[in-house]
């Protein structure tokens, strides 16, 4: 045993290429998104963070990285998704869309743009798994993004995630120029009226419990991800399992958000991201990317028409603005149309029905998603 | 057209009518859930007190009404968000099936008792 | 590649008989035992709710399901029983017990309904080890139930978690009439000198490392479930780890709850629990339901002769109400002992003998259990 | 008579002996370390104060008596059910090592520095 | 089935020695010092606890032990060291490193320590990977010398983890009289000039990030290590993941804490502790403690040594008590050396200094437990 | 001489220089890292104040400076020991998306409204 040898045992196993220092810039990045712009930081923190560390050895596909251990436990056994969809369930009220059930034709509305993008991408040439995975950003909708493509395409996981999340902060950003556009300001006037039926305590406590029935029996892969959030809310609403409702919104999904978003992270090897040796520069991930920038536009606008198309049908009586609260995005989509029609007319309140939209479009991303995964996973 | 995309536009046609089809029962269901059990509870209803009609000119009624309306918007937030903004008490239960337990045998004692 | 493979890809997956439509009518029925009658809510409605998931093809036995993830990760392994166990120990107070150490004894006595359950269940034809399943519900202890059965016979663990859930939220309504029944108002009058041992920190804290070595030694097959009672004892009493006892009663305890209650329901299949194509209608599970009631039955008379017994031996010091207690279901057997002495007499305090014999009664059907665990392993 | 019917009055018999015994071992464990440790802390019990003798006639006593037994019953009440009631103080230690650590330095440091 | 079979049944699984059932004393003097003492009590109480259970049938090497699960899934994968990491990381504050940057050196020097015992141990014939391990006991730092050890012998796991442990808890004993001995009271009242430089959040975000990377590639078998520390401080200085930070601090490290502690302790069965039939004694055991103790003195003499000529160097600007921080066991040894320089003047502050050679103290022992570990397995 | 300590005491000379040096590239990249950040920051710091000196003798700049350094040393144990002291507020956030989204919503809307 020589000097050189000991050396070689210090320094030998890592290989670092110009590819994973530009991995670590972008990882850079999106930790200064998450800590100076706050865009969605409890997942772009930890991704980013997750991303460094998969271009410095601890990849989730190296052997003996924790990574890897934190990765087969909660990604591919699909538990992280989950986990968080409980915690969010027991943070959704559903009670302003029982009130007002006519609202949940909005949340299948705002699916558009997972199968616009899905056409797009196929159209471009990408095989229908991969096509399916973009389009799912559509669902606007983060765990629901990842179950599907840890699913259909875990090698785009990466970027999948951070589209979906990035974008999903760019919210506000993104859809006012959209909503100004497409609608008159007569319609963003539109003063709703607000007679929602009385929702007793029964009726909320039956309710994750008939979702979770009747969507596993009509779409039976949207199942888990339905049932994950229907648990949560039967938490919440029950009223007598404070212990687990809290439980559910602070230390499960508290722990599952950071582990998912370091085990997403240390997916985004630079190979995989940027530029494979093999086949060349990734594309693919710009593509991802302009995609699912493509996919939030599309959901906004189908969002709005269908919005429009109310408007007519009720003779005047349903803001479209609305409509753009279909695309889940729960719920920040809901308050941002409150917002746009107060700044019409500061008398002027559909905060209410907006909620209702918005937790319908949470619903209809998570069918949408379902169903697609079911279709794909059948042809693949 | 390549294959992928006539697979694609199958797949969009059937999966948005699902996605129409599921929401469209769950607003059944919905509509179905809140009338059979507000029937329930009608004859409680009925027992409350009518609201205050809302007095006062046309002025006034608007006034009414925007109170109203904040009123019921900031509900709905504080409702709506899992209260983001008050701090939620600190875990009060220290027993898990002691507190459970106990309520229950407190309240279904009580009412043995009173059945005698 | 045609519309109908779509279709068949979309609603293949599940097949769904009226056998699971009646499941899923009793998952309810937990639920609404759980919400609306306080039934043990924070067992039965995760319970119930994993219920339906296993009839609307997510149980613990179909491939791919998440809830077979959490059933192989946390009762296969036996760890969630014994994390809830870390949890209640840390809930416990030992010292009216170690104040009056002959109180143990009633807590022996309580035990007496496990194997009559087991002679009766033996008698009706069940194999041994589901006899002995059955009677394990006579621990009146649901994590020892669990424990037991997961190893015993894991297809009754739905019925039997059931069984030792619901029966012991029904402990004020099913002991009462007995205890009124078995004792004369003469014995019920019966006012108990307390004049306890001081009970030293050192006491307190020597006490569960003693248990556990004891019981390890004498009763090795209930080690496991001892020693995770008395860490959380000992974690509750050494006074300077409170970060650590606390940990075991709010997160460890709420977490390992919630999956436990999903994954004991998600093996309620129909086949398993209601009707087998195979085999028909499976009569054992209404009774198991019925054997278990028995159980506590049995369990309390038992312990309320050991009761007269000792007021006859002691000539009339001991008031026969506390032998009710020896049953375990702590805390509420001790409190409902006290009521009911207080009720006949608002003078007479017995809470400390009572809440003596029923931490006595944990320990004693924890070790009947594993006493039973080790005979049945080993004959099996 | 089946055979696993006589394999459970056997294992019935054998059980509950090693209930009663385990927990008769129990017992006599319970009463001698009580006793022990009792001994070893009676010193420091000898300097306390007597507990004052209870003064008055025998209804005052036997008020007296139930007035102590509700207190003890409300005290063990708390204390065995890991404080149900009083919500339990906000998980006071912001760190692990530190706060520990700290305690003991402080002490030690304390008691090193007064022994020399 | 005869009487004799079923007792052989009860009682058959546990063999129990003499040497068994010294280990369960030396499980309760471990659980003593914890209780009574505070020896750093959340860690010695589960040790001792786990000491217990390991000759009671329950160790991490017995089939089918639930202790053997636990150990299986976080100390063979290295998770709970790391997620008590991410902890640890939560509470430091790198601020008084990052204002005065030349203090970093002397968490360099207090590394020493690990060097003398592994040549000590060496020169006693201990092979190298025993040697190492029990090095690492001198960088005072528990994780570190878990996750080395855990990689090099593990079955030297139990006294390397007593040992680190214990003795970190006697550093307010085993420090002042060197220091005393070591220095001149015209060393100890130097007084140091407080003027850092600011340190803006920028800087506070950014250096976990940094020393990631660099230490990653310098040393890329410290990086699980210093990736798991940097997390935890990154999600504190966020600022905007508090959700997380919290989690880290709270339920994730008590959760690894406590089954940390059980999992090592659950290794310290007889034969490996104290007596193999096969070999006789394992003077190893005592050895261990042994080196372990003359670990803790070296690092602080080498400290010191480089504190008196750091204080040469800058012409008596530098108070060599600090030289005693640069051993790791943060914070206790940055506050003992702060009070030292506080009783010979109470007008004296050097705390800053100290906690910033205290940090850079953590760092070194990261970095130097990576080396060697890398250099180790490369030559197994 | 053993071969293992042969091993050893290479093993030391290189780990020890590796510690050395990567603890100096450390420090300076700290340097590094604080000048550069500082310099971004010095527009601001401009802007603020100057701290008033310390006015009086000797004997009350010695005060002064205790007191000064008293401040500075509690003001740094809270800091560095993430609060042992002080019990950390109760977890205040009850929601996980909700809270931030809201919080950035607001704040983005607000600025884009300016920006009009
Ligand atoms: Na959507
Ligand atoms: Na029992
Ligand atoms: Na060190």
């Amino acid at each position: 045993m020589n000097v050189l040898d000991l050396l070689a045992n210090i320094f030998g196993g890592l290989t670092f290429t110009w590819a994973n220092a530009l991995m670590l810039l972008i990882g850079g990045v999106l930790i200064y998104l998450a800590v100076a712009k706050e865009y969605e930081p409890v997942l772009l923190l930890p991704i980013g963070f997750g991303c460094i560390l998969a271009n410095l050895g601890m990849s989730a596909y190296a052997e003996e990285s924790f990574m890897r251990v934190i990765y087969k436990a909660g990604i591919e056994t699909e538990l992280f998704p989950l986990l968080i969809f409980i915690g969010v369930g027991a943070m959704i009220d559903f009670r302003p869309l029982l009130a007002q059930p006519s609202l949940a034709l909005l949340g299948a509305a705002g699916q558009f743009g997972i199968f616009g993008t899905l056409l797009l991408a196929a159209a471009l040439g990408f095989p229908l798994n991969e096509a399916a995975s973009i389009g799912v950003i559509g669902a606007i909708d983060g765990p629901t993004a990842i179950f599907v493509t840890t699913k259909l395409a875990p090698h785009l996981l990466g970027p999948i995630a951070v589209a979906a999340y990035s974008y999903m902060s760019l919210i506000p950003i993104i859809q006012p120029p959209i909503m100004r556009m497409m609608t008159t300001r007569k319609e963003r006037l539109i003063r709703m009226a607000y007679a929602p039926r009385p929702v007793s305590r029964m009726t909320a406590v039956a309710f994750p419990v008939m979702v979770t029935v009747a969507i596993s029996l009509i779409a039976p892969s949207a199942a888990p991800l339905i049932a994950a959030l229907m648990l949560g809310n039967l938490l919440r609403e029950a009223g007598v399992v404070d212990r687990l409702s809290k439980a559910a919104q602070n230390e499960i999904i508290n722990i599952a958000t950071l582990f998912l978003g370091l085990a997403i992270g240390a997916t985004m090897t630079a190979d995989k991201f940027l530029y494979d040796p093999a086949t060349g520069i990734q594309w693919q991930t710009l593509m991802v990317l302009g995609l699912g920038l493509l996919a939030f536009v599309v959901d906004t606008i189908a969002g709005l028409l269908f919005g429009k198309l109310m408007c007519f049908v009720t003779g005047g009586k349903v803001n479209p603005l609305i409509g753009a609260c279909g695309i889940s995005a729960f719920p920040m989509a809901g308050r941002l149309s409150a917002k746009m029609a107060l700044e019409e007319d500061p008398d002027n309140f559909i905060l209410m029905h907006a909620m209702g939209a918005n937790t319908a479009g949470q619903l209809g991303s998570v069918i949408a998603g379902g169903v697609l995964l079911a279709v794909v996973m059948g042809m693949m | 057209m390549n294959p992928t995309l006539v697979n694609s536009l199958w797949i969009t046609l059937l999966s948005m009518s699902i996605v129409f089809a599921a929401l469209l029962l769950l607003a059944g269901l919905m509509s179905a859930m809140t009338r059979v059990f507000r029937d329930r509870e009608e004859t409680l209803a009925t027992l409350a007190p009518e609201p205050s009609p809302s007095v006062g000119g046309e002025q006034n009624g608007k006034m009414c009404a925007a109170a109203i309306a904040v009123a019921v918007a900031l509900a709905e937030q504080e409702q709506s968000t899992a209260h983001p903004i008050t701090p939620p008490q600190p875990s009060i239960v220290g027993a898990w099936q002691l507190g459970m337990r106990t309520r229950q045998m407190t309240q279904k004692g009580e009412s043995s008792r009173r059945g005698k």
